[in-house]
């Protein structure tokens, strides 16, 4: 037991490591310092353990049968849906629908929600900050149905004024797809203010939030948002699972995303009925072990506190930005007022693939790319930034870590 | 620093992503390809001029990248510039030999000796593509069929 | 050690239920008995350990990063990959495509193969055996783009004949969607002839082998079948993954599944370009941890032996059907010669959930229902059959704990 | 066999579910409603005929089930035959709660003995939909507006 264990105000991060063995590795012969976390996050014994239980005890698949361990089995599996509606302050359990992921999720409301709905000429408001998985989907519209796509600036720190979306919003405008937090700039947006201003104008809202919804708490009745989006594995929970929240109302009046078992009411030769809500977008066996993996991911979120994470882990970001500044030749890239957890910037003279090369040596993970963002380097003017993102797990010595090997990347290409 | 990166960014590599040699177009080439790293979004664009007895006359780049990719498409313009196609293609199969870790067999010792600064890479795989993109690029420059990719 | 371990010909079936551990649990006080592999099988603790092992020591988001984590993680991710090709003999790695399971596969042939090259009374011929899965996104095709579907029927004994495929096919016919195996009827379809009649016409053939790759080997080139789908938790692994195996010339000419990031070659505001296969049908973040479980699934089916495992499984199912039938008014559904490890039966006087709900009291986990085999049910004048499914750890002693259990159940009922 | 199953199975169930009371049609009926549980299969179909004054004069159901939802739909029809129509719809809540491991506090005395029998499904969760789907058919046939549902 640490020493800090003792003062509960404390976040106690040595304990929170314990949690999650792959930090005590080396790389390259350095402790591994963790800095990738806006692309995945590791995953705690917590989860592991409650994943390996349940194969071990209870698994089976869901719904469909009437013995034990399938009883069992969806009981587990649709608690873990119950936890994801207190997650998120849904009003109820059949708002959410369970997708491979945070891309899967907005693909379906694409295309069981927008897709009917969508004349050519209408048009889709999104911000140029939007991640690539807020912005094909979108595309594939223009592409298929010739909806058009009106872009929402962000302004030379990364901000997002939310006038700027009234001011996108024009007679045909269909939908605002709008991210909730920038998987780049590190980027709060304004969620609840462009809500209210797109249903002024009676137009529905998608917030993107596989990044928001790890770093503080969300309610989706506050927001008043339409849909929101979330992905299991940044969540410190499995891969192959995300959430799709949707308003009953839509999902009601949606149609089908893919066919298979599970979303049928009846199937004969000639014609097919569908199930309500949210089974009808539920086709096939669901990911059930990632389900229970998921909601165990979220009982360590909240164990920890989500605003106590966030309040440690912007403290990390906003010391890594004040010692990257104090370089010279470091642009910081992203300094809205309002900022999560994510440190992208770019060293002069050094790219950004040759930056990661070096802080891995060091045992440092960073990101070096567009982040699946092309809009937004384009935006930007660059081709690839380097970022480091922060987890509930990283320390301020992990942050001092990455200042230093940033430093002798910079005496290798001195 | 360790000493693998010591080797992957040995100071004629530095150089070379420095002051790359033959940046720019050309006005007059015959031959010519883009080549794109969707996954980092580097881009090369690659320009050569080949004369009538299938020799490189002229050769130049321009694009956006690493470090890596750029002195790699730098020193692939030193060695190109003035050979015959044929020799190009046994200089690529070469150089994607050392730098995935081979023995560059079929090259001659002195170009194994100037190719061997990009071997380096052979340690770091996830950087492989950046040191191939130029090649790949000139590749696909040499087996256009003189029209499509010609300006 | 078992006696039978110092026979080595001999299919060591205890040795094989020590990796399962939830097999040595009870269910209302009895050992339970579980005879439900069809709807999803149990996971070896092979399995689990190489995901905790993948997950404690080199876990990291794929594809995209520089750093020593994201590339061990891309290195096992795609060497899965190498895994279900070889699982499958594909010709390619990049043959393979991960999907969320089996009914994503079928859906993603359904949408961006099949459907941009249909016209109005375009015909799909498919057989009333067809899992839902196999059945929905051809229904897809009709509603949305009148597409009509037309079935080859079976015998009284459940046996699908090919040349009702060859009357099937029309001068309308655009493609053929056909099970390997039902997971009703237990039937061995002659896909490899299935194909040859299709082909000859110049139809493309997808085969559903959610089933029939659980129980025996699987030669795709031999087959010579043009798309060819599974689903990782009936194959003794993971949920949340499946496979659709593709011939590369489909791949290459079909346009995207879902839009997001990996898939993309390049995004800008005005347009967007795909990566080639199999990456363009990957958007988003893929099931990096499942991909793993599913290749240490697939290595542990191969160290038992896919043909010995098959075997093993008839030859309890056969057990299983002779006792059954022995018993005065049980009826089995399907008797095909060429005959999987499935046994579906109908109790005379018995509606299959009591039958299931008394069997579960014994131990014995069967499913009733419909099987999401609704258009087969109507076929067959039953509306719901009891299954009793057999895997690679089922034994002698279960099979007669079935019929003991459905003994009881007749007295209940008597 | 066990005393849960027993209870379940017991011999008021299976009498009802081998000779099903008010099975078939009813060709005055007005109202009607068809109850499917897409899980199982299960289908039932419920005609009543209710009188000027509320009252359910007449009632049959039809359709092919498990013992559980066929025995559940007799003792239903038992019941409701010549109850009023709001009866009808309390003892409906009182056998939600019992057949949930409730007590059906709002019952009679005489119509919770009766429907004790059934009981027994609340040790049977994934049971519970089966015993209570002609209950919400014969909802859906009185909550029916007396038009689209009537025959
Ligand atoms: C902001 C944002 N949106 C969407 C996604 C897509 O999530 P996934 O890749 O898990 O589908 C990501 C992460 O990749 C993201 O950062
Ligand atoms: C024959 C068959 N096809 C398709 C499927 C669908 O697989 P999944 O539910 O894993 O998507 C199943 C199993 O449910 C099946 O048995």
């Amino acid at each position: 037991m640490s020493a800090l264990s003792l003062k509960p105000h404390l976040y106690d991060v040595e304990a929170i490591r314990q949690d999650f063995p792959i930090l005590a590795r080396e790389v390259h012969g350095r402790p591994l310092v963790y800095l990738d976390n806006a692309a995945s996050a590791q995953k705690p014994k917590q989860v592991m353990n409650k994943i390996t239980d349940f194969v071990t005890t209870e698994y089976s698949n869901v719904h469909r049968g009437v013995h034990f361990l399938s009883a069992a089995a969806t009981d587990r599996y649709e608690a873990a849906r119950g936890r994801v509606k207190t997650f998120l302050n849904a009003a109820h359990e059949d708002e959410i629908v369970w997708t491979r992921g945070g891309t899967e999720a907005i693909n379906l409301v694409a295309s069981s929600f927008l897709s009917p709905r969508l004349e050519p000429g209408d048009e889709i408001v999104l911000s140029v900050m939007e991640h690539h998985s807020n912005i094909v989907p979108w595309h594939f519209l223009r592409e298929r149905q010739g909806a058009s796509l009106r872009w929402v600036d962000v302004s030379d720190d990364g901000e997002l004024d939310p006038e700027d979306v009234a001011r996108a919003i024009g007679p045909n405008t269909k939908f605002v797809a709008i991210t909730h937090m920038s998987n780049v700039l590190g980027t709060h947006t304004a969620l609840k203010e462009i809500v209210r201003i797109a249903h002024e104008r009676g137009i529905p809202v998608l917030a993107d939030g596989c990044q928001a919804s790890v770093h503080g708490k969300v309610d989706v009745r506050d927001l008043d948002v339409d849909f929101y989006v979330m992905t299991g594995h940044k969540l410190y929970g499995p891969t192959g699972i995300g959430v799709l929240y949707a308003r009953k109302a839509h999902l009601k009046a949606m149609r089908p995303y893919q066919g298979g078992g599970e979303m049928i009411r009846e199937v004969t030769k000639a014609n097919v009925t569908y199930a309500e809500p949210p089974m009808r977008f539920e086709a096939g066996t669901p990911p059930i072990i990632e389900a229970v993996g998921l909601a165990a991911a979220l009982d360590y979120l909240d164990s920890i506190g989500r605003d106590a994470a966030a309040a440690h882990e912007n403290a990390l970001a906003r010391r890594a930005e004040a010692k990257l500044k104090a370089l010279n030749g470091v642009r910081l890239i992203g300094e809205a007022r309002d900022k999560g957890p994510i440190v992208s910037f770019e060293t002069i003279g050094i790219h950004a693939h040759d930056l990661a090369t070096i802080l891995d040596r060091e045992g440092v993970a960073v990101r070096a790319g567009h982040h699946c963002a092309q809009v937004l380097m384009e935006r930007c003017g660059v081709v690839a930034t380097a970022r480091a993102s922060f987890g509930l797990y990283n320390t301020e010595a992990e942050v001092d870590a990455l200042v230093d090997a940033v430093q002798i990347a910079r005496k290798v290409f001195a | 620093m360790d000493a693998h990166l010591r080797e992957l960014y040995q100071e004629i590599i530095l150089d070379h992503s420095r002051h790359p040699r033959h940046f720019g177009t050309l006005t007059d080439a015959n031959h010519r390809a883009d080549g794109f790293n969707p996954l980092c979004g580097d881009k090369v664009s690659i320009y050569l001029k080949v004369n009538g007895e299938d020799r490189i006359e002229d050769i130049a780049f321009e694009g956006k990248g690493c470090a890596i990719s750029v002195a790699s498409a730098s020193l692939m313009s030193e060695m190109l510039k003035g050979r015959k196609v044929d020799e190009a293609e046994t200089l690529m199969g070469g150089f994607l030999e050392l730098v995935k870790g081979g023995e560059g067999a079929d090259l001659s010792d002195d170009d194994r000796e100037y190719l061997e600064a990009m071997a380096g890479v052979s340690a770091f795989p996830m950087r492989v593509k950046s040191a191939t993109l130029a090649w790949h690029a000139m590749k696909s420059a040499l087996e256009g069929d003189g029209t499509a990719k010609t300006e």
